[in-house]
């Protein structure tokens, strides 16, 4: 890992300190304008919470960050790797970054413990037997580590979540990226999965999570953006953002999912 | 001269079977390899290549198998290229099941969720892995059945090999009757045979079917 | 081209026959080709001093055989005709068939007339069906099936009225159903010729001077005697 | 080397047309009355009586595992002794109709099957009968969902229809068989019908093309 | 429908002032057993909201009142009409009850229009103009008059959900049963939905409603349920349910999911 940043550090500029640094970034799907003129920087450790309508360009925006979505126009430096650049900066960064799907998308065919160590081997060359100390781990920290040798679909929406969630951790991401990691869930297996995340957050990782858990972006974001139609119409402290909107359609939007 | 329909003559029929059961099994082995290159050309970011790949499957697809054998066996050799009547069939076999499997397996690999490839590719995982260990191993398991469904229509296509000089199943049915005239005894041995290589096939397919319904129900 | 040279230096001649045409070609009990063809095709590979090696082949695919050197010739009861003659060569006739109009006992059919309205069974392209075509009426139905095993069937199962085979597939006939049809016509008497491929003279003219001589010390009438049980006839013995 | 004239074929190319219009014509009507066929046993076979389920498993078995050739064989000759005589053309569409019948109903099946609970259990709440659900919910999206494979049998099944000249149907091949053994040119006869062939699967490709954007045009859920 | 319900009147018994009358219900899944003695009695006009824990047999209890599931032991009468006692009555009841999934269930292949006209066409004989007229109506009354030419597939979720909510309505039932209707929808889109339903409760509809929206059951609900592993664990109005719940089990449920 660490001869992999000493590799790329060629295009480490001033934007070194921040974690992401969106400059003007456009995203088209064929004629549809779906993110129009991001600029967006996020800290090191900073934990921002993304909310808005739907169809508001939100997944497209977190999932510009590890380049499953290429964009048009912009730049994206993610670690102090540019994206736009392309090449090898893009293997680096989505070994960088761990992502989090709404729904789960855990590989069904292998167990837990093989989700989580299939990465770090062929990705990492990691032994086998390194894979699972690490895997373990982390399951352990996601608070299901009997789970380890079942498939996926013999566990609980929550239990499936929290595994995505470990997979991530195992690549050693220094930025994690949640895509509605609850709204696929049960009711009471969404506190499980809030509470996973709020550890994380404790413990300094930097996250940008889209969700609408209003009370967990109160407990834990440094910032909260709302986006509406592929803009960054608002973005504050939650003081500010809750107490004190300053759009209208923040307001509105506020008002309807309470 | 014409003569019976005998013990004799059943056994002769019954004999046939290894060369419909060779051939299949050349087409099946071409058939893999190449339907698993067609299926991955079609579903590349190669734009090229994709489209190369979906006239293949026109072509093969949309002419009949026996004109296929016959423009490769007699068309090489006019040509100059004299070749036996094997290579011709496990060639002409081959182009014909690749372009079936090719477009099955196509169909299997699109089922699987895209989600899968989005989460594999945000691990970092690049194009083989991602094939290897998380695309191929989930289209496999759809693809079981239409597969061996395919194999059994492959196992009966056999029998226009008889064009370039094959003597399987159905040919031998064909010569036995004109030497016997007893069509019906015939050809009812033929279709026996046939069911017998086919049936415990169809049965496979059946069950692979259900038990990959079931999984996926939960 | 094919010469004799070539083939005496294979040591080998590669002689093609159908096998689903009895009594000219067919399999028989240890699954071997046998019958006419089969006879005469032994018979010339020993006057050309070589081993014989049998390729059976097909209705369809006999032509491209030859053509794509699959086979040095076709000893495979190709009828002679003119159109044919374009694209192979063909030799002095080595046999011959006399087509005839089958159909059951209560059948009236006296003169091609006759014919008029109703079905008639032949072999596909055969010299049945040449000589079919040529005298049946317009109104005739003739229906062309893949082989004359089939046409016989097609007569047997009530498919046709009547159908359109040589002599020798009559007498099959005559023991597959005993009594139940007879002749109605005699249409035309047709010569078989053995083929190479165009341009080769040289053999071609070993051919035709094994015939002649096979035709001269008997021997084909011996065999002819064997399979069909009749001496050669007449009209392939003086043909040109 | 080989000297290509086409001369002879082109001179009876009237002949080969004749040809392709058959197939064509068999072809489209056994696809018309198979797809029938296969309804009613695919709906038989979802939902109908035990014995029914029988009948059709062992008809779609025993077609499904038998080649084609020997189908059309016992169907000409064979249905005669039971007092059933058709002719080669009636012949060969019954017995396209019965193949195509017994690989549709399996597709139409699958269709069947992929229809979500839910739609059927809506239409039962709302009171429907279930031959009406049948009829109004899950046939059309069922069709859709398998118009592909149904599609790609059909063209199967128009390339297999070559195969009815053994009981002296005039189609495509049995004009080409016939050209090539008066002319003796069969590359020549081969290869042409073959572009025949391929024009007519990518002709109906298109036509299914078309028939897919009319009859399917409600959107799918993304 | 008038001479439906007198041609059933046979069966009218005391139970006649009842919407729904359940009695020792039990309901098994081969070894399963998903309704455990089941009693529960819905005055007609009564909003009851049922909650529970995933897998308690929610959707089962309401399922089992038009019959999409059938019941081994007990009885069930609705609106007069013994369903126990099979036969015509299923009919008569699927067609008094109108039922709204969760995940909407639309007909895919329909306009919202053909959506709404279908069964009253097939099931009640009405024309087809009369029944649009109705349809009409009711896509009023959701307040989407102007989606009756779309296909499901071009609405958001929560217009899809609001016509399953008319398409239940064109047949006029009696009672309206709802399964978590709101729980398969964006957050915005799920205030629109239960708006609908609250004008649907204010006009006295009967209706039973799975839901864990506990705003919603505050506001409209005269009783509210609680299920756990099969069995009615709590039941009583929402003061009661949510001020003072008498059950441990009901207290963690609470807990979990505000
Ligand atoms: N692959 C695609 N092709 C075309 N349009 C797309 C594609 N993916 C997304 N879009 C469109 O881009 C817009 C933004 O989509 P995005 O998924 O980012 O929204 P979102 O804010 O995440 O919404 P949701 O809350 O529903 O997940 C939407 O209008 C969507 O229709
Ligand atoms: N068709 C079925 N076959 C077998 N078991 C079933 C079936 N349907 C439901 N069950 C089981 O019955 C129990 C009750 O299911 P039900 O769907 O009623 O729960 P629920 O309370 O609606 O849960 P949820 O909140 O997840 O919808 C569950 O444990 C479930 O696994
Ligand atoms: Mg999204
Ligand atoms: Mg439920």
């Amino acid at each position: 890992m660490t001869e992999v940043t000493a590799n790329a550090s060629a295009d480490v500029r001033g934007a070194s300190d921040l974690a992401v640094c969106m400059e003007g970034v456009n995203k088209w799907y064929a004629e549809f304008h779906a993110l129009k003129d991001i600029n967006l920087s996020v800290n090191r450790g900073e934990r921002i919470v993304i909310c808005g309508p739907s169809g508001s360009g939100k997944s497209t925006l977190i999932r510009c960050i590890n380049q499953l979505e290429v964009i048009q126009k912009g730049r994206i430096v993610v670690d102090g790797h540019d994206l736009t650049a392309g090449g090898k900066n893009v293997d680096i960064i989505r070994q960088e970054t761990g992502m989090v799907f709404q729904s789960f998308n855990l590989f069904p065919h292998m167990t837990v413990l093989e989700n989580c160590t299939l990465a770090p081997m062929k990705v990492r060359g990691k032994s086998k037997a390194e894979a699972e100390t690490t895997a373990r781990q982390y399951l352990e920290r996601v608070r299901i580590p009997e789970q380890a040798a079942k498939y996926p679909a013999q566990l609980s929406g929550g239990q499936q979540q929290r595994v995505a969630i470990a997979r991530a951790l195992c690549m050693n991401p220094k930025i994690m990226l949640f895509d509605e990691p609850t709204s696929a869930l049960d009711p009471e297996m969404v506190k499980e999965v809030l509470d996973t995340m709020i550890d994380l957050a404790n413990e300094g990782m930097t996250m940008l999570c889209v969700t609408h858990e209003m009370g967990f972006a109160r407990q834990v974001a440094d910032r909260v953006i709302f986006m509406d139609r592929g803009e960054i119409v608002e973005i504050g402290t939650p003081d500010e953002f809750f107490g004190n909107p300053k759009h209208e359609r923040t307001r509105n939007f506020l008002g309807q999912i309470s | 001269m014409i003569r019976p329909f005998g013990w004799n003559e059943f056994l002769i029929i019954v004999m046939a079977a290894q060369w419909t059961i060779a051939l299949s099994a050349i087409a099946f082995a071409g058939g893999g390899v190449g339907g698993l290159l067609i299926a991955l050309a079609r579903v590349c970011d190669i734009r090229p290549l994709r489209l190369a790949s979906l006239a293949f499957i026109r072509v093969f697809q949309g002419t009949p198998l026996l004109m296929q054998l016959f423009l490769v066996f007699f068309g090489m050799n006019i040509l100059g290229l004299a070749i036996n009547p094997w290579i011709a069939a496990a060639i002409a076999l081959t182009l014909h099941a690749s372009a079936f499997l090719g477009e099955i397996w196509r169909g299997c690999i699109d089922a699987v969720p895209p989600g899968q490839r989005e989460a594999s590719t945000a691990l970092g995982l690049r194009y083989y892995n991602r094939m290897r260990y998380i695309i191929l191993p989930q289209a496999a398991r759809i693809a079981v059945a239409p597969t061996v469904g395919f194999l059994v229509q492959l196992i009966k296509g056999t029998s226009l090999a008889a064009i370039i000089g094959f003597t399987e199943l159905t040919r031998q049915g064909q010569i036995i009757n004109n030497a016997t005239f007893s069509p019906f005894m015939v050809f009812g041995t033929v279709a026996a045979i046939y069911f017998v290589l086919c049936w415990p096939l169809s049965l496979l397919a059946q069950r692979m079917e259900n038990k990959f319904s079931r999984a996926t129900q939960r | 081209a094919q010469t004799v040279e070539s083939i005496k230096s294979a040591g080998t001649v590669k002689i093609g026959m159908m096998v689903d045409f009895p009594p000219f070609g067919i399999m028989n009990e240890s699954n071997q080709p046998d019958g006419y063809d089969a006879d005469v095709a032994k018979l010339l590979a020993k006057e050309l001093g070589v081993e014989v090696q049998i390729v059976p082949v097909t209705g369809p695919n006999r032509i491209p055989y030859l053509q794509s050197n699959q086979v040095d010739l076709l000893v495979a009861s190709l009828g002679i005709t003119e159109e044919r003659a374009k694209t192979v060569d063909f030799s002095k006739p080595y046999a011959g068939i006399s087509i005839g109009v089958f159909g059951a006992s209560d059948t009236e059919v006296s003169k091609p007339e006759d014919l008029s309205g109703k079905t008639i069974g032949v072999a596909r392209a055969s010299t049945q069906d040449t000589a079919v075509t040529k005298v049946a009426p317009q109104d005739a139905k003739i229906q062309r099936f893949d082989d004359d095993a089939s046409a016989v069937q097609a007569l047997l199962s009530g498919q046709v009225e009547l159908i359109g085979v040589s002599n020798v597939v009559a007498t099959q006939i005559e023991q597959a159903a005993p009594g139940r049809f007879d002749q109605k016509l005699e249409l035309s008497q047709q010569v078989q010729g053995i083929a190479v491929r165009k341009g080769s003279a040289e053999l071609l003219e070993a051919v035709n001077a094994f015939i002649a001589k096979a035709k001269e010390s008997g021997e084909l009438t011996a065999i002819h005697e064997k399979w069909l049980g009749s001496p050669l006839p007449d009209f392939v013995t003086e043909a040109k | 080397m080989y000297d290509f004239n086409f001369a002879p074929v082109v001179a009876s190319f009237d002949q080969l047309l004749l040809g392709a219009w058959l197939t064509i014509r068999l072809s489209c009507a056994a696809m018309l009355l198979g797809l029938i066929v296969s309804i009613v046993c695919a709906w038989g076979k979802t939902s109908g009586p035990a014995p029914a389920r029988f009948v059709i498993n062992a008809y779609i078995e025993i077609i499904r595992n038998t080649p084609f050739l020997v189908q059309i064989f016992f169907i000409f000759f064979g249905l005669p002794s039971l007092g059933l005589r058709l002719s080669p053309n009636g012949a060969a569409l019954l017995a396209l109709v019965v193949n195509f019948g017994a690989y549709g109903t399996e597709i139409i099946r699958a269709g069947i099957e992929s229809i979500q609970k839910g739609q059927v259990e809506a239409g039962t709440a709302l009171g429907l009968s279930k031959l009406q659900i049948f009829r109004y919910v899950v046939m059309k999206p069922a069709l859709r969902t398998v118009y592909p494979s149904l599609t790609s049998q059909f063209i199967y099944l128009m390339l297999t229809s070559s195969v009815v000249s053994v009981i002296s149907a005039d189609d495509l091949a049995a004009a080409g068989n016939d050209l090539q053994s008066a002319t003796f040119a069969s590359f020549e006869v081969y290869i042409i019908i073959t572009l025949m062939y391929l024009a007519m699967s990518i002709g109906f490709s298109a036509i299914f093309a078309a028939i897919d954007r009319m009859a399917f045009k409600y959107p799918l859920s993304r």
